[in-house]
């Protein structure tokens, strides 16, 4: 474990108190090992130039890493095809680009959309937007009070004429592992298109694409040790090939005339201007440290440590905690009688303890649950349990600060 | 930096017992924001009487640093003249900004609030329930006033 | 100058050849100083988190550098509010966002679009492909024969009833320096929103929105020695309140209902999603970097330099250099009479010499030219007339091996 | 990885007097692919007799990799049974992806025009005129021949 601490170097960083850094906000955004860090400083030192279009040697050279972390993501996620994944700038661009591309000249009034009450803003927001532009339906399918997606509720969600089903892998605030794959193959049977918002996926769960069976799959380069600018979208080669472009400009093009223009193939015909070179090859770089660790070790020890971090803060008079999971991503979520959330991040941040407080931009979940802010503490592999340990003490601590007198 | 530093004590005790805090009626509810970044959120009832700011009501839920804000806004204003009050919300909107130093002398306990201006995260909690009273007493103080845009 | 190039490690980087880099494709993307790299480099090791949402230190530094970023850019371009700066991942996101958003739902059959002949694609495709959508018109002002726009081509095409002209600041391929704050005052009263391509403007010249009174401004950072990924849309605010979102997802929303929603402010509002944090900091630093320098000075240079070389090119027997201009941005354009541009940037290549070869994204324009590829010298302040005679020889080289015999 | 490594002296006299190539007729031309990278354009007209290809001709405007490609695969494939061509066709793309080893008896001055795959953005212009010259005998051989897809 300290080997694997070693390779952060902002987890050495001295905390303005003069502590170490407890970082539990891993869910917003991961931290980045040297090998990341060092792959970007390595680029703009050696190698940096645009892609696809020169001839000159540094253009061959960032063309051919660009690729190459194609090749590397794609293999991560289990896609057959490196075509079937395009660059984006995290997942929200990702489901935008499904949103205008896929979906927008395709809904019908009376159409209906499912999507599931865990939503983040980003995978509730564009298909609200989507709907009420094209008068089709959004319909919420509903959660347990245990934090996992109620079956009944989604099935029941299923029977109208649905044309598209957007969920997350992992949910953002209540750690909930869905099971895609069937939830993905109930909704293909109802004949809808599925997308899947993996920002929760790729860094901590096994991912593969092709076992899970959607037409979509979007992912967070900067929430999986990524560089900040870097995601992708997975799609289906034949949707991918159906669709019109996003965005118009340079690269996405066949050839321009004066009257109209055709597409270069796919993924080019997504990807138009220069690309986030730099945060392609740093994702790349990302993923190769994932696969060195091996995505079922990461998933075991996370979710062991989430389970272990509920089970300790529940222990913490006037704690709820939300969702009694099995299995974990990432992110426990929880609300301290007495104590706003964002005055307990706060406390906690003085200690050197980074937990995020607020919406979690899950609203609609929020209010399902029944407050508008929760704490949360969010873990990476590279969190120890000594860590979860500073964290119930500071707990303790604010609340004799925050409850005396 | 240091958490004691930012909740202080006076801070803190009008967060756990703030002053003129209960639930208003809808219809006497004159303004409600909100805080995005959190979902925090001040209803304000404010009564202008003969110029001055008569009474002042509270509702919603929030940090200790919005609930400390507005109670101790609510101690400070209350009684006042209109212009005085609005002149103060104008000002302390500046100190927090960092464009105007605080004046212990014109704030009194408000130092506290003040001192919330060095965590730009939480600027907004702790001016949520001024931009609230500024734009109760506009509305019935002045409806036509020029600057109440 | 030697002091300028030692901020710049890729340039003392060895080619394959064993020599020194003549880096001259910098339209295509500029090389970064020393001081960007460490920026991004010290961003992920001591700062690392997301922006906006968390209380922590973390956090709370992050978001300030980001918007430190925001106001750095908006004072080097002379916009009076950095709310009126929207971070994207280039000028080919910066264009579509304003296609999308502002002329999309607002374009009517008949209306009608101008561009000029000299546009690159990012600036032309989304223009062609709305008016086909809206049963808009695309009109394209016709240059004159020494590289310039032709100002009766452009005022013909301004009478009708135009919405919206979109024109570069600087081209890309020939070096023209548009008079653009005349040209949108002529669009202005004709009463038409104005799109300033800046691609090629803010590394080149110096930039005042407010003198040139455009409604929107669309830069690259990686252009302009900032990282790849990065980039910039400029647009008055009250066409920017005005507008709906683009992207829909976390951090642009105020409040998510079930059934509606209602956005944030901008600039937020059009920043959906976790942006790329480190690109905007990186490109606040480049910022820095080029206001030390003096963008007047900066221009003055290049604009020499290129002038220079386009004169030493023309001494070249068989080379045909496009553009008679008294003032030039970074680009210069020609053909070389029996050697097709591909081969000569090849050859050049295998000298140390990484020049650009190819349609350059603007095939309406090189229709006009009579030609289907060209190459292309484009220069930075930190060349040399040293590295233009490099050049000349090359080419003197080149073509004596391709075209003996 | 050097100039002359790349523009071997066989390449460059084909780029300069390349064999085939002449003005087509519209409706000579059977197919006409352009590479999008560089606005290269190869047209090509193949007529196939007795399962052989018995003439080739090109037309178009390439760089010297493309215009050379072309002509030493002309050199190459006119009079060879239709069949053979297609398989080293396909042998060469493989060749070219770096999935099979050029073969010095396989390829003859051909070779030349294999150096081309350690410039891997250069691989299209070297494949250009192969992509047409399947397809073009693709349509005159055996339109409903099933490996035509
Ligand atoms: C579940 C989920 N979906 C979507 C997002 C949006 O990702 P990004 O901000 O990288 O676009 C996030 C993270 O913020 C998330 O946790
Ligand atoms: C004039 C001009 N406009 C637009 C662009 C597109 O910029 P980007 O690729 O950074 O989106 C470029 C550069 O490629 C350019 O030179």
């Amino acid at each position: 474990m300290e080997e694997i601490r070693q390779d952060f170097p902002i987890l050495h960083e001295p905390t303005p108190g003069g502590g170490r850094l407890v970082y539990l906000d891993n869910a917003a955004t991961s931290q980045k090992p040297r090998s990341v860090i060092d792959a970007l400083q390595d680029y703009y030192e050696t190698t940096n130039a645009n892609v696809h279009r020169g001839v000159h040697v540094l253009a061959e050279k960032a063309t051919q890493a660009y690729e190459d972390a194609r090749i590397k993501v794609a293999e991560f996620i289990g896609a057959p095809d490196p075509r079937s994944v395009i660059f984006t700038r995290g997942t929200t661009e990702a489901i935008n680009l499904v949103a205008w591309s896929w979906a927008r000249p395709r809904l019908r009034p009376g159409d209906r959309i499912v999507v599931t009450r865990m939503e983040h803003h980003s995978n509730f927001v564009p298909w609200q937007a989507m709907a009420r532009a094209a008068g089709a339906e959004l319909v919420i399918a509903d959660i347990r009070d245990d934090g996992t997606l109620d079956p009944d509720a989604f099935q029941r969600a299923l029977d109208g004429p649905v044309k598209l089903v957007a969920l997350a892998h992992v949910s953002n605030v209540l750690g909930t592992v869905n099971p895609v794959a069937d939830l993905v193959a109930r909704a293909r049977e109802a004949g809808a298109v599925t997308v899947v918002d993996g920002a929760q996926g790729t860094p901590h769960v096994p991912v593969d694409v092709e076992a899970i069976g959607c037409d979509f799959y979007a992912l967070s380069g900067h929430k999986m040790l990524g560089p900040t600018g870097s995601g992708a979208l997975y799609g289906r080669l034949e949707r991918l090939e159906a669709m019109e472009p996003f965005l118009y400009g340079g690269e996405m093009i066949s050839k321009v005339h004066d009257d109209h223009s055709t597409w270069a193939e796919i993924p080019h015909k997504f990807e138009a201007g220069t690309p986030h070179i730099a945060g392609a090859i740093g994702l790349g770089e990302a993923v190769d440290y994932l696969r060195r660790l091996g995505p079922d070790r990461v998933h075991r020890w996370e979710s062991d440590l989430a389970t272990y971090t509920a089970a300790r803060l529940r222990e913490v008079p006037g704690v709820r905690v939300f969702g009694d999971l099995p299995e974990r991503g990432g992110a426990v979520s929880f609300v301290t009688e007495g104590i706003h959330p964002h005055d307990l991040a706060q406390y906690l941040d003085q200690l050197g303890i980074a937990i995020r407080a607020g919406h979690l931009c899950a609203q609609p979940l929020l209010r399902r649950l029944g407050v508008t802010a929760v704490s949360r503490a969010s873990v990476a592999f590279y969190n120890t349990a000594e860590e979860i340990g500073l964290l119930v003490d500071g707990l303790h601590r604010a609340r004799s600060f925050f409850l005396r007198g | 930096m240091d958490s004691e530093d930012l909740y202080q004590e006076v801070l803190l005790d009008h967060a756990r017992h703030p002053h003129r805090y209960g639930k208003l009626r809808p219809e006497e509810i004159q303004v409600d924001l909100e805080n995005p970044l959190c979902g925090d959120r001040v209803c304000v009832h404010a009564d202008v009487e003969e110029g001055r700011v008569a009474r002042i009501r509270f509702d919603g839920q929030g940090c200790a640093i919005s609930t400390a804000s507005a109670s101790l806004l609510g101690d400070w204003a209350e009684g006042r003249p209109v212009e005085e009050v609005r002149a103060h919300i104008e000002w302390f909107a500046k100190v927090m900004r960092g464009e105007a130093e605080p004046d212990e002398e014109k704030l009194g306990d408000l130092m506290a609030v003040a001192g919330v201006r060095r965590f730009p995260m939480r600027i907004k909690c702790a001016t949520l329930a001024w931009h609230a009273l500024r734009q109760a007493i506009d509305q019935t103080a002045s409806p036509t006033s020029p600057d109440s845009a």
